[in-house]
């Protein structure tokens, strides 16, 4: 059973922190002033990493067979990257808008 | 069912190619399939916002954001207890296992209420669906409640899912499968948060 | 028995189908812009490839059927060569296919949306509305005045919601409901909609474009034929759709300064 | 480890007619329901089509006892333009979500897919038959719409806002109808999910000894793939629908642009646009297409293989192959049904590639159906012949992508009848093919007794040569920009276009009066016709291993069965041509 490999529940109180600190980090970069994109760009790639912590760890993704990780997670975020088609039109609602 | 038969049964299978329970399976795939749902409004929610002329950040650092900091905490929090009392179910522990639920729960429910707290909060200032009191897109009222009303729902079905599970598994009804099942779920309504947090409160900070 | 009449049955389809295309029995109107006849190539051209494709493979669906029923004693015959030619086979025709229909298509498709008007365009304003257009242009001053939403009535005839008592640009915007443009001359609508999503559509022109509430959707063509055609509006917009319509004139150059003149006068 | 499997389905046969037929937790009664429910629904669909049709060919044509149907819809038994619309629009979701979801996904695969695989029921029977309660109730909400007030609504099945999202002032049927339609849907959705997620769960999970993946039959994996895609198509559409939802109900502006004006009234909104509501609904509507045809992808393959007695071409693997490639391709390519609307020109040829790739897969795929054509022994029952209209269908409904596919092509044809012909025939024809093949081949084993195979014939050569010349001069109308969605032609450039119109119609009414063929065959068979063999096709897949037509309520009988191989073994020399996947022997050369 998978469930062998899995570190006792103290690993977890240090994921917790991490996840924690994550949160707090994404807090004190919003009052950074950074130009917006690099911001934008920063909180997801945390948001990210914290998403993924999240599913590893907590979700105990990691000590699943590995067939589930690669049949899940990689379906699912190609989904949702196919979203991403959506932003060329986002800048042309700002840029055609007609009360501009 | 009987495990003898579950014994006799399985023998005769192929096997899963994931190594797990069919519910936890399931409980994947919905959690697959919820991922998309969120990702749908929050894409039409940062659209809307990437496309507004006019798009006003509410939030001040102290009470909203600290407080939806607190929240995050607490979330992270749940997921902690909660991944305690799957440790004690698998040790076999009942009593345990039914305790660290219950403080999850709470944690649920202390989540919900300063929500709902702050809802009511931002009613008072004038926020609404379609109301922006500093006179900007009023798609922010709109992408705030219906993204955090969203989550909050799935918090609040959360709590009751638990409770369930809890007393399912105290009389004996269910196992720790169901406890450790229902806790992939707690953990994905966990997840969601860490990106409403920065995309619905952080990104719309007054800076 | 089932075999053969099914493949006869299919041959008469599909010759049939092919014959109203080959005939030109019905067809597109003729092209009467500048950048319509690359929209016409690219049909052409994808019409042969699929036109090919359909025949083919109906055809031999036919032929197959028509061969191969179940007679006693008949045995199983496998495809010659086994299945991997065949897949290679259609991967590299088709594949072939779109590589050469995507690079041609995008170039009559840039032509139209990806280029910019040419400087000397004559900009015409276009409001849709349930269910009608309306054309403004900007009159002597060359500038069209702003649109009030909270102004337009059509029951005062104010379509755009124009100011002109305190927007001296909007003063002397002609509107009306039928556009008129000069012949050889390029155009440039901006579309915008008052109330639905509606559509300008001139099949003579090759140009469809939604006209999307909120927003200002340029388009630029140019007219190469004189005359009196019809703009219809294909995207559902509500009850009245099917009757939603205007008509372009395209007059030549004196006359339409004249017809210009006129409108200004009055 | 596997006792994780050890899964639900221990339950003892129900007793009493509720548990039975009604809330019944057994796959194949649900998959009856799911297959009753799209019956009906594809006959209602029908009518409005006959209905619709009528309209176009003799605009002012009194229809006796329509005003019966809505007394302002159709004054004097008239039709009124806008009821036209709504007809429409109740046509449109009927036959896309209750008919061409339901029949060849929902119901073949509730009844084969555990069946195929070995299984004695779905993983979570309960979930099943709440995905079937869900799924019903959807259709009684969405039925309410031709009784409420204005009547049904008219925005079309794709509810294209702001027409659907401002309410009533955009026009009939928007104030209450609209609204039924948007809970309507997303109830649906919800149905799916438990749907899929109980396809998908199944298939991976309650295999049966030796069925590996790659042993399953084709209309297996088919349902399999449709169920990933509708799992994560679904769970988009949903929450689009609840944004529709907040707009009509609640003022939000998800979907609402400001400063909008309607009957003189400027619209309380702001910020919000109707690219949205598209980019989310095709998001999810062109998944949707893949979910409607990759069920008679499988089912085709299935039943061709029997009837030629080989194997397909490429045997199992090319075919899976072309599954999942569409599969992923569904996902990349709903850009196409946006080229003129507004859609940014670049994306629009960022979305054209991947939709001229999607001709690829399917090319291969009919190459494989036709290659195995050549050289078989091919059995003309009804079941493959209707295999073979559908490759015929789809060819031709295929051809077509290739013009609506490029945005330089499409932005001439795109509003126009070659777009209602396309659609028709590679999604509505070909998947309806698709199910009366699978129900000329499956009812035997549904039933417990065989359809008439003279009436079968019939019925497919009328609907075969209806169906060519309903669509095929559809094209050609598109050809000559006749638009859609017009409920009456009154353009200059449409008047000479009225004779095809009245051509259509009338090969509409003589097509759809041949389905009463087909109904009155599947009743008369299902009461008086002859009982069924177990294994009438000689057909090797498990679901022609259970001991009796229709299987008992565990499938096998308690009898535990063991797969050897693929479920193609055909072709063999010999009286008995073929193996069935429970018989360890392999198939003799010839």
């Amino acid at each position: 059973m998978a469930s062998e490999r899995e570190p006792g529940f103290k690993f977890y109180v240090g994921i917790w922190i991490v996840m924690i600190c994550i949160a707090g980090l994404e807090v004190i970069l919003t009052y950074q002033h950074l130009p917006g994109r690099t911001f934008v760009g920063a909180l997801l790639i945390l948001a990210f990493v914290e998403g993924g912590i999240a599913i590893m760890y907590f979700m105990h993704m990691k000590y699943e067979s590995p067939n589930l990780f690669w049949t899940l997670v990689p379906i699912t975020i190609f989904v949702l990257f196919m979203l991403d088609h959506i932003w060329p039109d986002a800048l042309r609602l700002a840029r055609m808008n007609m009360f501009r | 069912m009987s495990e003898t038969h579950a014994g006799t049964h399985a023998a005769l299978m192929e096997a899963s190619p994931f190594g797990i329970q069919s519910k936890k399976l399931a409980m994947w795939l919905f959690i697959a399939s919820d991922a998309v749902t969120f990702g749908a409004v929050l894409f039409g929610y940062s659209f809307l916002r990437v496309g507004s002329l006019d798009w006003s950040y509410p939030f001040k650092f102290s009470p909203s954001i600290i407080n939806a900091f607190i929240m995050t905490v607490i979330l992270l929090t749940s997921s902690l207890t909660m991944l305690a009392g799957v440790f004690a179910a698998k040790a076999g522990n009942k009593a345990r296992c039914l305790a660290w639920m219950g403080v999850t729960m709470l944690l649920g429910a202390i989540f919900a209420i300063l929500h709902l707290r702050e809802w009511f909060h931002m009613f008072d200032e004038g926020w609404g669906l379609f109301k922006n009191p500093l006179g900007g897109s009023a798609d922010f009222g709109a992408g705030f409640f219906g993204i955090t009303g969203l989550h909050l729902t799935h918090v609040v079905s959360g709590v009751i899912a638990l409770a369930v599970v809890a007393l399912g598994y105290n009389s004996g009804r269910l196992d720790k499968n169901h406890v450790e099942t229902t806790s992939l779920y707690w953990h994905f309504v966990d997840f969601v948060w860490m990106f409403v947090f920065p995309i619905v409160y952080l990104m719309n900070a007054a800076r | 028995m089932g075999g053969k009449a099914f493949a006869v049955v299919l041959t008469i389809i599909t010759l049939l189908s092919a014959y109203f295309i080959v005939a030109h029995t019905w067809w597109l109107p003729a092209d009467i812009s500048t950048t319509g006849p690359a929209i016409d190539r690219q049909m052409d051209e994808t019409m042969w490839e699929a036109g090919i494709l359909f025949l083919a493979g109906q055809l031999v669906l036919a032929l197959f059927c028509w061969q191969y029923g179940d007679k006693p004693g008949s045995k199983i015959k496998h495809w010659p060569g086994g299945p991997k030619p065949v897949v290679a086979f259609g991967i590299i025709i088709v594949g072939l296919e779109v590589v050469a229909l995507s690079l041609l298509g995008s170039k009559a498709w840039g032509a139209i949306y990806m280029t910019p008007a040419a400087s000397d365009a004559i900009h015409v304003d276009v409001q849709a509305e349930q269910f009608a257009f309306f054309f403004r242009y900007a009159g002597p001053d060359g500038k069209f005045g702003a649109v009030h939403p909270e102004l337009i009535n059509d029951a005062s005839g104010n379509y755009f919601g124009l100011d002109p008592r305190n927007d001296e640009a909007a003063r002397d915007d002609i509107v009306v409901g039928s556009l008129t443009i000069p012949v050889n001359k390029p155009i440039l609508l901006t579309l915008h909609s008052k109330d639905m999503i509606h559509d300008f559509f001139v099949p003579e022109l090759r140009i469809q474009q939604d006209i999307v509430p909120g927003l200002e959707i340029p388009v630029h063509f140019t007219a190469t034929k004189t005359g009196r055609w019809e703009i219809v509006c294909t995207q559902l917009c509500g009850l009245g759709h099917y009757q939603m319509k205007a008509y372009l004139q395209v007059l030549p150059q004196d006359q339409f300064d004249e017809w210009l003149k006129q409108q200004s006068g009055d | 480890m596997n006792d994780t499997q050890a899964a639900v389905h221990h339950h003892v046969a129900p007793q009493g007619f509720i548990r039975k037929y009604v809330f019944s937790l057994d796959h194949k009664v649900i998959g009856l329901q799911y297959y009753g429910l799209a019956l009906l629904a594809v006959f209602i669909g029908m009518v409005l089509s006959w209905l619709m049709r009528l309209h176009l060919g003799w605009a002012s044509l009194p229809i006796p006892g329509l005003h019966f149907l809505s007394a302002n819809g159709a004054p004097g038994n008239i039709m009124t333009p806008e009821y036209y619309l709504s007809l429409m629009t109740m046509h449109g979701t009927i036959m896309v979500f209750f008919v061409l979801t339901n029949a060849p996904f929902a119901g073949f695969g509730n009844y084969f897919l555990p069946i195929q695989v070995g299984a004695a029921d779905m993983a979570f029977p309960r979930f099943n038959m709440m995905s079937f309660w869900v799924t019903f109730t959807a259709f009684i909400v969405f039925m309410l719409a031709f009784f409420v007030g204005d009547g049904p609504p008219l925005a079309g099945w794709t509810a294209y806002t702001p027409l659907s999202s401002v309410g009533g002032t955009s026009g009939p049927g928007e104030a209450t109808g609209q609204t039924l339609w948007a809970i309507s849907i997303a109830l649906f959705c919800v149905g799916q999910l438990l749907g899929s997620l109980n396809f998908i769960t199944t298939t991976l999970d309650l295999r049966t000894k030796g069925m590996t993946l790659a042993r399953m039959p084709l209309s297996t994996w088919a349902w399999f793939v449709t169920a990933c895609i509708g799992l994560l198509a679904f769970a988009d559409l949903l929450p689009a629908c609840i944004l529709l939802i907040l707009d009509r109900a609640f003022g939000t502006s998800f979907f609402n642009p400001a400063g909008m004006v309607v009957s003189d009234q400027l619209l309380k909104y702001s910020g919000g646009s109707p690219l949205l509501w598209q980019h989310l609904f095709w998001f999810f509507g062109h998944p949707e297409v893949y979910i409607a045809i990759i069920p008679g992808f499988g089912i085709v393959s299935h039943i061709l293989c029997a009837n030629t007695r080989k194997p397909l071409l490429g045997g199992t693997r090319v075919m899976i192959g072309c599954i999942i490639a569409l599969g992923f391709l569904s996902y990349m390519v709903w850009g196409h049904h946006m080229f003129v609307s507004g859609l940014n020109p670049f994306s629009a040829l960022l979305f054209s590639v991947p939709t001229l790739i999607i001709t690829i897969p399917s090319t291969v795929a009919v190459l494989m159906w036709v290659g195995s054509v050549y050289g078989a022994k091919l059995r003309f029952n009804t079941a493959s012949l209707f295999c073979l209209g559908f490759i015929s269908v789809f060819i031709s409904g295929g051809i077509s992508g290739f013009f609506l596919a490029q945005p330089s092509t499409d932005i001439f044809l795109h509003a126009t009848y070659f777009v209602v012909a396309h659609f028709h025939f590679v999604m509505a024809v070909a998947a309806i093919f698709g199910i009366f093949a699978a129900t000329y081949f499956w009812m035997p084993k549904m039933i417990g007794r065989m359809m008439n195979e003279t009436l079968g014939k019939w019925h497919f050569w009328l609907t075969f040569i209806g169906v060519y010349c309903i669509f095929m001069p559809m094209h050609y109308l598109g050809l000559a920009a006749n638009v859609r969605r017009y409920s009456a032609f009154t353009d200059d450039f449409l008047i000479p276009l009225i004779p095809v119109h009245k051509f259509i119609t009338i090969a509409a009414l003589l097509t759809g009066a041949a389905q009463l063929i087909f109904l009155w065959n599947l009743f008369y068979a299902r009461f008086w016709g002859p009982k069924a063999p177990d294994n009438p096709w000689e057909a090797t897949s498990l679901e022609w291993s259970t001991p009796s037509s229709p299987p008992p309520f565990d499938n096998f009988g308690g009898k535990q069965i063991e797969v050897f191989h693929d479920a193609y073994q055909y072709g063999g020399a010999g009286a008995k041509d073929y193996v069935m996947q429970t018989d360890p022997a392999s198939v003799p050369a010839d």
